[in-house]
């Protein structure tokens, strides 16, 4: 918006009041303190050693290449699902928005079996597909981005659709009446709006992805190099060597943020 | 073709729209009105934005509204709108603002940017092209946006207040601009003759329905002029005419007349305080009936209380001076009074101010010539 | 402290803090109940979780008086750490057996038979201690298993041979028992190979010891014969 | 803003493109279809049963109780930060946003851990507090509100820090143009302004705290009444009964989508 | 008390602004210029929402900004400011949002409304205390905004274009209300009389910079008149005398009035073109040095060419009629054509338009008694 950011030369530091500081800081310390209780706690030194492991590598792998695919495909169905929610007058979509909260509350392990239940042999779509495609989804890496999808991308929807139901339709209408078609205003004008909130959506939805574990054992079990994604790692490190499987976690932390920071584009900053 | 035609009612809470307007092809209609008379409103449901809620919107015999099943989207109406806020997209530069509305014609990328380059030249924003919305300023802005409304090249163009931000150089370019672009190819090579040149666009006889508060906007770019006021029309017709003879105080504010109503009588108007004011009849004035004498402020002489003498003006109505406000080169007071005194302005000279006086609470005496004043049937 | 502070005699609520290993939800359950019945006033609170963990909040310094863990090596943990009040007792004994869906779809037979092609098995990471026995029957029967998944705790099989989702999963016996109905159980001699032990042992900063030496009695006494009895668990 | 929803009477539907429907209605089906599967092979009849147990209701209770709370924690922790991160100039301010990212990746029981480390009695704090308050965190309900609030705020912050980047700073540029104070800025305009983007968090933190197992039961443990809240509750069932596992969890999905429902005021609807 | 001292510079990568600014306690300074010529940058450093990169600026005594290191913040300089856009708070009430300044300088709530309430009554917009912004018409959410600012009651109050959107009947009340508010007591007093009343706010002798568009405006508030070009001062003064005597051609079509650039001789101006033009030259014009000479356009004769005459008119030029556009009651002539004559505008009436059959195109001799040509210095 023209008025968006004035701000040309320089503009002063916006104000933030002081005493919000002060809670900010215990939030930040909430966060950073047990992170560092952690790594006070773990021998660096052997951190090599432990993470270099063929098992360590092939986790982490699977891991980043899952939570990508499974993040892409929360933006391909929960961007569209998202819209859908925000901006359509069907009767009954206060009840659809309900229902997509579901996969956020329902505990991962239930999360899992549901999908078992519906796509594993004996499930009415996993059934489907055996006989008639001879698929088999479960203890596939396939069912590994299912279930990261299945938990994660609720999030990215909740809140694209926040900030949808936020933004209002005013730019929307602008470009209507200059003849841009549904599809051609969402790819043009919905969506580039949304980016920074599709930003911070997906870094949730990746985040959680990441961290996934529930689902993922229960749907797609546990076998290395194929479903046994870092946080199935760290849970079997951590029964017989606790100290390998902080080491994992703080590498998959390491990663994880190194990920988002280095891969989120500018453009998803918001700083237009 | 026939243009729009537009019969509809719009309801809300405390403001009910309720109109018929035609504009034929290549006619372009000033609306004016106060504010919040429903000006926007209106331009929002032709755009389809809004939904009337009776009714019917018809552009070029093809329905768009017919209240309450049919309703085209505003993407498909071939209407296209500039809106009060310029709404430019933020994260688009200039150029591709500019450039949106025949890209969502299917005109490519490249050759729509050629487009929007073109367009932005017109309304003199060449310069802009590929800074974002946000390093513009108002005026800037504004024009932008009518470069973008007008690159879109709609069947039925809607302009709400398209010169309000601009400078006293810009606006009559692109007042200009804008009877270039909207009068019909026809009317347009009488006035300018045939050096004028136009694109097929510009030749197409598109409609538009200007949204202005600016009298010399609706002289110098519409034909016929509708006056809203609570969401009614009140008065409407040929732009001169309506700017010549208003029927309403408001219509006469914005042409700077003065309007006095009342009840015809053989000799002028009688208002309602029994007062009278002579004055020269239009031929279909009824006696009897409502009536409206119309002069302009310059045929006011004003004197101090006391000294008007007994001369050849036969309106004479003792006032006390409310306001004196400079007015380009004159100084415009306006009186308040008894009769049809009240509300009154004079254009006077600042010397004949400085003479005579005068401040706001002096004690004066208005004169006003028969000859000069202009009886009118009256619309309400 | 409040936790168990007795005030005023024996009318005053005591509580017994007992970390129990996961696969022991069903009896502890059953043995609190029976306690507190012979014991008015005590409030038995199971910690239920898997051994490691629980080791690990010992470590942390839990305020816990009892331990009972599903196998030796976590104990050792707590017993190395000098946590343990004397010497842990093993109070219960667990076999693997194999558990396959209703029916036994793929007709198995014997440990053997988890070896053949095109049949879908699941069975612990050898990290907890029922893939542990796994490994140790599979390297002593001479057998090279494929599973497609080496599930976290031994629910996990369960859960996958319940859905029908697997053909077969090595369990233990307990777990078998305690689904009975959603999964055939099928006993195999290698199993004995590899008999997994459940110690208990009063913790050293236990607030209750009195009571906690109770409780480990009554586990290994009659009554946690009888209720570890019922859901498939043998004594040493 | 005023052009911000022109629509009046009656505005027309919000045209979403055609094609959207199809991801969405996929998306849609991602969600709905594994619970509804999960409620196909429920015994329905058994329900009534299987929950009005004590320790189900008490477990239910306790997660209520925890998750508000926890959700008020981020609130108030979490939304200063927010702000802070999203409004600040001070240099380094990229870092502390990246370190924020940490407990959404972390698995969960790493997490736990963390905390026990930090808070345990020979954790650096945890000693502190119990040495000089006599004061012992692991084991307690509030323990269990320190382990939601760890990782239910960081979803709270992201998704709030992306709403203010997009929103931009000019009405709060107008509100101190008109000598309003950094502190009354943020209170009078900042915040009510926030406020659709709050919901969103609000119910994403909500419904992250009461899914939250690994960091509970490492953290906290498992203790009837005080701390094995109704994910927790759901695992020592499914130790000996699936089904009945499978209704708790039934149980919480529908109590908190209730609550997410029913108690999300419209204010946080973004209809203005 | 010493006003408004500013003298500072601020750099964008295609723009700067660099000027010196005072403003006396109760004065009034009107700031015209181009769109883009740096008005609202300008506001936006003085509000403090920008930095300057190089000056200071300082009010009643306080600096409020000394490059680079003192920056009081906007909150706390005392200073309050309608911007373009009206920005009304889109979750408070529209009487909140008046209430909003009061209670941020501590008013308890109940007295903060009275008060917005006040000030929404001024405004002519009393009836929508209990809407939401988003239920406002244009001109109706300008005014509130309007409004807004005043109920700040602050030490300086940057304007920016407070009546762009309002129709004709709210703008003339708005400027009087502008007027009463923001002229000092002992001025007042003198224009309005001892009638005149006023709060202790209205009496404070606040100083205000007004952005506008419209010389009415100018004339009719404000004291003095900045007229910004490029981020640079071009011309300042008194008000009468710059918008009387413009110097640079955007004044002067601010003012309407013909400007014609050139070197002073003894007899008035000789343009780059060699042509001369015969005027009477102020007592500050030297010869040879450069000057401007100004004329209204109804000043200005229009014969068909070859139809002049010889008479007292000393300035004739041929010229082609560029544009014909009504103007009030007149039709305002644009004429092209070489020397002087270019641009040069001509007030005619309607029916002196038809007997000369003028269209665009036509050739023409203009013509200027040297009598109604004043010559002055240029600053340029
Ligand atoms: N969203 C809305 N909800 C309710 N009332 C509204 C809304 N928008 C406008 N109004 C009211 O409807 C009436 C007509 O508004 P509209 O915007 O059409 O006026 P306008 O003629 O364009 O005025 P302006 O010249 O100020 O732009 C006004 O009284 C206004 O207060
Ligand atoms: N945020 C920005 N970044 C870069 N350039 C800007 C920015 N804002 C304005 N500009 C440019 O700075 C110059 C001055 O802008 P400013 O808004 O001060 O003009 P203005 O005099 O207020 O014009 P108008 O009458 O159109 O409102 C313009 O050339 C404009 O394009
Ligand atoms: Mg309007
Ligand atoms: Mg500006």
């Amino acid at each position: 918006m023209r008025a968006n950011g004035r701000a040309g030369g320089r503009s002063p530091s916006s104000a933030v009041p002081w005493v919000l500081w002060i809670p900010a800081g215990l939030g930040l310390g909430l966060v950073v303190l047990p992170v560092l209780g952690l790594l006070v706690r773990s021998d660096l030194t052997r951190f090599p050693e432990l993470i270099a492991t063929p098992a360590s590598l092939n986790a982490l792998q699977l891991s980043l290449t899952t939570a990508a695919l499974s993040t892409l495909f929360s933006v391909l169905l929960g961007v569209p699902l998202a819209v859908v929610l925000a901006r359509s007058r069907v009767r009954g979509i206060r009840l659809l928005r309900a229902i997509v909260l579901l996969p956020l509350v329902l505990p991962p392990v239930v999360g899992g079996l549901a999908l078992l239940y519906l796509l594993g042999r004996n499930g009415f779509l996993g059934y489907l597909l055996d006989v008639t495609a001879g698929v088999r989804v479960p203890f596939t890496t396939t069912a590994v981005v299912i279930a990261q999808t299945f938990v994660a991308m609720p999030f990215l929807v909740v809140s694209l659709e926040g900030a949808l139901r936020g933004a209002g339709t005013r730019y929307e209408n602008v470009a209507a009446t200059l003849g841009a078609r549904p599809w051609t205003v969402f790819r043009r004008v919905t969506l580039p709006l949304l980016l920074p909130a599709l930003g911070s959506g997906m870094v949730l939805s990746f985040a959680r992805a990441l961290g996934e574990f529930g689902a993922t054992i229960t749907f797609a079990g546990s076998l290395e190099g194929v479903t046994r994604t870092l946080p199935l790692e760290v849970y079997a490190q951590s029964e017989s060597d606790v100290d390998s499987a902080v080491a994992l976690a703080l590498l998959l932390v390491l990663v994880a943020v190194l990920v988002i920071v280095v891969a989120r584009p500018r453009s998803l900053e918001g700083a237009r | 073709m026939t243009g729009l035609r537009a019969s509809f009612g719009f309801r809300r809470p405390e403001f009910s729209l309720e109109l018929d307007l035609d504009v034929p092809p290549g006619g372009v209609v000033a609306v004016l009105g106060p504010n919040g008379s429903g000006k926007s409103t209106l331009l929002g449901c032709l755009a389809g934005l809004l939904v009337p809620d009776t009714g019917t919107i018809s552009l070029g015999g093809r329905v768009l509204t017919r209240s309450p099943r049919t309703h085209v989207p505003p993407h498909s109406r071939g209407v296209g709108m500039l809106s009060q806020d310029a709404l430019l997209f933020p994260h688009l530069s200039i150029v591709d603002n500019v450039a949106f509305a025949p890209q969502s014609r299917g005109v490519p990328k490249a050759r729509a940017r050629e487009v929007a380059r073109r367009w932005l030249a017109e309304v003199d924003a060449a310069g802009f092209g590929d800074r974002k919305p946000a390093q513009l300023s108002g005026g800037q802005a504004q024009r932008v946006a009518l470069a973008r409304a007008l690159a879109g090249e709609p069947d039925l163009l809607l302009l709400d207040e398209p010169l309000a931000a601009l400078d006293v150089d810009a606006a009559p370019a692109i007042r200009a601009l804008l009877r270039r672009v909207l009068r019909s190819a026809a009317e347009r090579s009488a006035v300018e003759g045939p050096a004028a040149e136009g694109s097929a666009a510009e030749r197409s006889g598109r409609a538009c329905v200007l949204v202005t508060h600016d009298p010399l906007d609706a002289l110098s770019i519409a034909d016929r002029v509708v006056v809203l006021a609570g969401g009614r029309i009140v008065e409407q017709g040929p732009t001169r005419d309506v700017l010549a003879a208003p029927r309403t105080p408001f219509t006469a504010s914005i042409a700077g007349l003065n309007l006095v109503a009342g009840t015809a009588n053989a000799d002028g108007v009688r208002v309602a305080s029994g007062a009278e004011l002579a004055g020269i009849a239009a031929a279909d004035v009824v006696p009897g009936e409502p009536a409206v004498a119309v002069f302009p402020p310059s045929a006011v002489a004003v004197y101090r209380a006391g000294t008007s003498g007994t001369g050849s003006p036969r309106n004479l109505a003792p006032a006390v001076v409310g306001s004196l406000e400079p007015h380009g080169a004159v100084v415009r007071l306006r009186a308040s009074g008894a009769g049809w005194a009240e509300g009154v302005t004079a254009d006077l000279t600042a010397a004949a101010v400085a003479e005579l006086e005068l401040q706001p609470g002096s004690a004066i005496e208005l004169s006003v010539k028969a000859a000069t004043i202009a009886v009118h049937p009256s619309g309400a | 402290d409040a936790e168990g502070a007795a005030d005023d005699g024996a009318g005053a609520p005591r509580t017994l803090t007992v970390f129990a290993a996961a696969s022991l939800t069903e009896s502890f359950g059953a043995l609190e109940k029976r306690f507190e019945a012979e014991h008015p006033g005590v409030d038995v609170t199971l910690n239920l979780g898997a051994s490691s963990k629980l080791a690990q909040q010992i470590d942390e310094g839990a305020a816990a008086d009892v331990f009972a863990s599903a196998d030796e090596k976590n104990m050792e943990k707590v017993t190395a750490a000098g946590r343990a009040d004397g010497e842990p007792a093993v109070f219960a004994t667990n076999t693997l057996t194999i558990a396959v869906p209703p029916g036994n779809p793929k007709g198995v037979r014997g440990f053997a038979d988890l070896a053949q092609p095109g049949l879908t098995l699941v069975v612990c990471a050898p990290q907890v201690p029922c893939g542990s026995a796994a490994e140790t029957v599979e390297k002593s029967a001479g057998v090279a298993l494929t599973p497609v998944s080496e599930e976290q705790d031994v629910k996990g099989v369960l859960a996958k041979v319940q859905a029908g989702e697997a053909d077969a999963g090595l369990v233990y016996v307990t777990d078998a028992t305690s689904a009975a109905g959603k999964v055939e159980k099928i006993d195999f001699p290698e199993a004995a190979g590899a008999v997994n032990r459940y110690p208990i042992a009063v913790l050293t900063d236990a607030p209750q010891a009195d009571l906690a030496r109770e409780f480990t009695e009554f586990v290994r006494g009659a009554a946690g014969t009888e209720e570890l009895g019922k859901v498939g668990f043998g004594r040493p």
